[in-house]
């Protein structure tokens, strides 16, 4: 346990031995580096961009590059100078970094990312109640109560927040304030509740391939990078140079496979022509083709694809479609 | 004379006046800033204000766009077009904080060699005293 | 901390030959001698290539590991990198980045005949296969290879091409969509010469690479011949970035092509929603 | 109003008169609606009006530029006047689109909404009222309250023939406030205090091109930013990418932008577009006695010129010389 009034105490000392990010109201709640816990905001519901920003940057620089004497000089990008603490991700967000996890590991490891990720501690925040009106977590089985994924959970409790501490580099944070902890008294822990579940979606969308749904869903979609950029397990990339072929950097940079020119390959031919292909593609991919790789639905349930879709395009909606038409 | 933190300027000069007026300003060794880039078009209209943009976007110190005087333009009617462009351009710029000094355009003839080395000049001078406030050149 | 996956190695165009008007082969070394040994790879890979400044494609292997110490790749100008990879010289430095994806399913091919379908800079990838093949003469049956493109002087490896005729067991069959004044081979596209053709299935493997739709109607035209999908091997070089599973482009269905494929049999991309929509 | 919009659309679509019909419907919750497209005269229940309808469908005429039939749509008359600019641009014939006015009476705002009412379910206008429904009880509320921004400057275009018109088609008036006046609070500003005021907005913008693609007037074949050669803009977000950006889609916006303010609505970390865009307007106005949208038959303000300008010359001093 750990008093609320001793949050930013705590918060303060950790900002002097790591580098602190946390949510930050800078016209939008974003999640971003902080000198003191003041900066902070805590009654937010949830950042808008997802923190897989801090592991995965929208515009990060792998290397750089110059011309020498005849030869190149590759000098790669990357690293913390500092071990990082983000403060506040929420139990969708903390799960989404499982999955992108997935993605970035394997015999191929990503070293830009696991280094930013081993580099991190995190301290998860219990989700508020009532929920986000497009919140649906509940119902992909997440629990937005749930410790997992994070280093330390905590779920405010009025005056006070519940301390779980799941791991060593857990053990770590809270040592550095040991005075300002207290032990709880038991049952204190809250227990989240079950939505409707929506899991099902994995095994009905297969069926759907040549569904006219698609095709209704894609004349409303403007093919606009927001539910991508906003989803906390997107995790889509194109490389880029930038510079002269005599010095440069070549970087990673988000994309997106609602634009367009997505696939669109040299010479013009494009395997996704049409909003049509490109949605399916998302929906497919989300909860069939993820599945299919990591055994695991590839959407957390966080509700930002719907909460800011330019044209109020809804996933639970289009999740509860695929149910109803799909066969199994 | 030149020093290394005079500013970069790009230079659009039309080629039946303004580009005239630079080589004549050439020929007769008059003497002006070194660190200016032109940029021979057809004409004043040919600079789309996306060239302006990226540009200045891309760490350059101004842009001087040089056409015909009214009235007298290769193609009739360019550098009128040109007119209500760039200052509705300039509006646009110093809107979002680019001082308007970083923007110009300027009327040169094919005679007026010693206008041109002047406007340089001046321009030079103008962006100059700007210094110090210029936002660093993108990370690239 | 293990090594960097966008790191490419760096490495030197040793030759230079072109091979149609808009197709040019490059033969490059690796920098680093050591790496120049170890580099292993097998026919159907392909590698990521980098202009640094200009930026990074995918390129098939065309070379076979059996002939060591350089790797070629078969480049047409078509877009950004691949048209600077065309400008190149001998000399210049690029960047190379694998071997990635799967190659063709070499055991499996032991003491089979096999047929190879390619359509114009689609014998690339093929080409790596051929000369493997032609390298463990003993290990393989009969080799047959059906190759068009364009024009007659749109057809690639046109030296090797003739070599590859005069070997035993080895026949070469030449199309063109259309002739010149000097061509005096069959006119036709692939899919229809094939059907010509009509080569036997029997214990016989099908390779093929081209175009979207060369490839389409190629595999359509070999299952009414009566070969299995399983026996239909094919590697599409399409929309990949990263090279490594990550970037999220190439996929089909579950698969990305950069690490499931290049090469996927018919049976696979059966399998796959949407595999078939070339 | 619903009810008589269904029974226009029925028999438009029964009658063969169009092919499909672009409207407004419910959307996963009542404060959202959601775009629709009805194909068959059973569908028209679907559609729905309310002051909560902020979509302008009119983008979605992008999508009848290939075909050769007919396509009916609502709009608010704020929106008519993309119709105007889409004909003048050519992508579209006016005979090829039946056009349902409605007469809106303003546009809520959601996040005004949700801070005034929380755990509000539904809207609805009643003279220069909102009527708010938060669980049992309903509030009445003084319209400008809630208003979208834009409604305080909203305009119709001149002279323009609906098709059929859900009752009298006239602009709000409400405010008093100058609809430039937040220009002009950034133009009283020092020039580095207004760079860095966008230095802020422009360093959140992720890029997710929600702004273009939402707007009526971006109907190039290939956009701009997506040209490889020239390639215009990285890919990269650094801040002076993203000022490129929308420094150039600004300029996009001359003669074209007709404050829908669907970009900014639209925005998902909140840049204030309308404050860029708003200054083109602004100046294209003053200079030019310009508004995009009124009419069909007014030139767009940069294809044109006059020798002599005496609106331009009195801030020409600096610029001419």
């Amino acid at each position: 346990m750990i008093k609320k009034a001793h949050l930013t105490q705590w918060l303060d000392r950790v900002a002097q031995g790591y580098d602190l990010f946390g949510p930050v109201l800078d016209g939008v709640v974003q999640f971003k580096r902080v000198n003191s816990s003041d900066q902070l905001v805590f009654d937010y519901a949830n950042s808008v961009v997802p923190p897989k920003n801090l592991f995965l940057p929208q515009t990060e620089c792998l290397f750089a590059f110059r011309r020498e004497e005849g030869s190149i000089i590759l000098e790669p990008r990357g690293g913390l100078e500092r071990e990082r603490v983000l403060f506040g991700i929420r139990p969708c967000d903390a799960r989404s970094l499982l999955l992108l996890d997935e993605v970035f590991n394997g015999d191929l490891e990503d070293t830009y990312y696991q280094e930013k990720r081993r580099g991190t501690i995190l301290i998860g925040l219990a989700c508020p109640s009532p929920p986000q009106r497009t919140c649906f977590c509940t119902s992909l089985g997440i629990d937005p109560l749930s410790p997992e994924g994070v280093d330390i959970l905590l779920t405010d409790l009025g005056d006070r927040y519940l301390v779980e501490v799941t791991t060593e580099k857990g053990e770590e944070l809270v040592g550095l304030s040991q005075e300002l902890f207290f032990p709880s008294a038991e049952g204190e822990k809250l227990k989240g509740e079950k939505g409707k579940s929506l899991e099902e979606v994995g095994e009905k969308i297969g069926s759907l391939w040549e569904d006219g749904y698609w095709r209704e869903l894609s004349r409303r979609c403007l093919g606009c990078g927001v539910c991508t950029y906003l989803c906390p397990t997107c995790h889509c990339f194109d490389l880029t140079d930038v510079g002269s072929t005599l010095s440069g950097k070549r970087f990673r940079c988000w994309d997106s496979c609602m634009f367009a020119d997505f696939t669109r390959m040299a010479g013009g031919v494009n395997p996704r022509p049409t909003g049509k292909e490109r949605v399916r593609q998302r929906y497919f991919d989300k909860f069939s083709y993820f599945p299919e790789r990591y055994g695991v639905l590839g959407c957390v349930g966080c509700g930002r694809c719907s909460q800011y879709c330019p044209m109020g395009i809804d996933i639970r909606t289009i999740i509860n479609e695929v149910i109803a038409r799909g066969a199994k | 004379m030149a020093s290394d933190d005079d500013p970069t300027i790009l230079v659009f000069a039309c080629n039946w006046c303004s580009y005239a007026g630079a080589d004549l300003a050439g020929v007769s060794r008059l003497e002006m800033p070194p660190h200016c880039r032109v940029v021979r078009v057809m004409c004043s209209a040919r600079v789309r204000p996306e060239f302006v943009i990226a540009a200045l976007s891309r760490g350059l110190d101004g842009v001087v766009v040089l056409g015909c005087h009214p009235g007298d333009c290769h193609y009739s009617e360019g550098n009128y077009y040109t007119r209500r462009r760039a200052l509705l351009l300039k509006e646009l710029l110093e809107h979002v904080g680019i001082e308007p000094e970083r923007f110009q355009l300027r009327w040169i003839s094919a005679s007026e060699g010693a206008k041109f080395a002047q406007t340089i000049t001046e321009i030079t001078g103008e962006i100059k005293a700007l210094d110090g406030r210029r936002e660093p050149p993108p990370e690239g | 901390m293990s090594s960097n996956i966008y790191l490419p190695h760096l490495a030197t165009i040793t030759e230079i030959e072109a091979q149609t008007p808009d197709t040019t082969m490059l033969r490059v070394t690796l920098d680093d001698p050591t790496l120049a040994l170890s580099f292993t790879y097998r026919p159907g890979q392909f590698a990521e290539l980098s202009i640094f400044g200009v930026g990074e494609c995918p390129i098939s292997i065309a070379s076979t590991p059996t002939r060591k110490g350089f790797l070629e790749f078969c480049v047409r100008a078509v877009g950004q990198v691949t048209n600077a990879l065309y400008e190149l010289d001998v000399g210049s430095k690029i960047g190379v980045r694998g071997p990635y994806g799967n190659p063709f399913p070499l055991p499996e091919l032991e003491g089979r005949n096999l047929l190879f379908i390619g359509g114009g800079i689609g014998l690339a990838p093929l080409r790596s296969l051929i000369n493997y093949v032609l390298d463990n003469r003993d290990h393989y049956g009969e080799v047959e290879l059906i190759y068009g493109a364009r024009s007659p002087q749109d057809l690639a490896f046109k030296d090797e091409l003739k070599l590859w005729g005069e070997q035993e067991g080895v026949t070469v069959y030449l199309t063109v969509d259309r002739g010149d004044e000097r061509w005096r081979g069959p006119v036709g596209f692939v899919p229809s010469f094939l059907r010509e053709i009509a080569p036997s299935p029997q214990e016989k493997v099908a390779f093929t690479c081209g175009p979207p739709i060369m490839i389409k109607l190629v595999m359509e035209a070999l299952e009414e011949m009566g070969f299995p999908p399983d026996h239909m091997v094919t590697t599409l070089e399409m929309k990949m970035k990263c090279g490594v599973g990550k970037c999220g482009r190439c996929n089909i269905g579950s698969r990305y092509i950069c690490r499931d494929g290049p090469v996927f049999t018919l049976e696979q991309l059966k399998a796959l929603p949407g595999g078939l929509e070339l | 109003m619903e009810q008589e919009l269904r029974e226009i659309v029925r028999k438009l679509l029964e009658e063969g008169a169009i092919e499909y019909f672009i409207g407004y419907a419910e959307g996963f919750e009542p404060l959202h609606t959601t775009p629709c497209f009805i194909e068959r005269g059973e569908q028209v229940q679907a559609l729905v009006w309310s002051p909560l309808c902020p979509y302008n469908l009119a983008r979605y005429l992008h999508q009848m530029k290939d075909g050769a039939g007919k396509v009916g749509l609502v709009v608010k008359g704020c929106d008519a006047r993309a119709i105007v600019e889409l004909v003048k641009g050519n992508q579209i014939q006016r005979e090829r689109v039946v056009v349902v006015g409605i007469p809106c009476q303003g546009q809520v705002d959601l996040a005004k909404l949700e801070d005034a009412f929380e755990g509000a379910e539904m809207v609805e206008g009643k003279g220069d009222t909102f009527l708010v429904t938060v669980g049992e009880k309903v509030h009445s509320v003084e319209k400008e309250r809630l208003l979208r921004e834009k409604c305080f400057s909203c305009r119709h275009p001149i002279s323009f023939e609906y098709d059929f018109v859900l009752g009298e088609m006239s602009p709000l008036v409400y405010g008093s406030e100058s609809e430039f006046a937040m220009v002009e609070e950034l133009e009283r500003l020092p020039v580095e205090e207004r760079r860095a005021f966008w230095r802020a907005q422009f360093e959140r913008c992720i890029r997710c091109y929600a702004c273009r693609d939402i707007c009526y007037a971006c109907y190039c074949q290939e956009c701009i930013f997506e040209s490889k050669a020239p390639r215009w803009l990285e890919k990269t977000t650094t801040p002076l990418d993203n000022q490129t950006y929308h420094l150039i889609r600004a300029w996009h916006m001359v003669g074209r932008c007709i404050d829908c303010g669907e970009c900014e609505r639209v925005c998902p970390v909140g840049i204030p577009l309308r404050r860029l865009y708003k200054k083109v307007e602004k100046e294209v106005e003053q200079l030019f006695d310009y508004r995009a949208g009124m009419r069909v038959e007014d030139l767009p303000p940069l294809v044109t010129f006059a020798a002599e300008e005496p609106a331009l010359s009195s801030r020409q001093d600096r610029s001419e010389r």
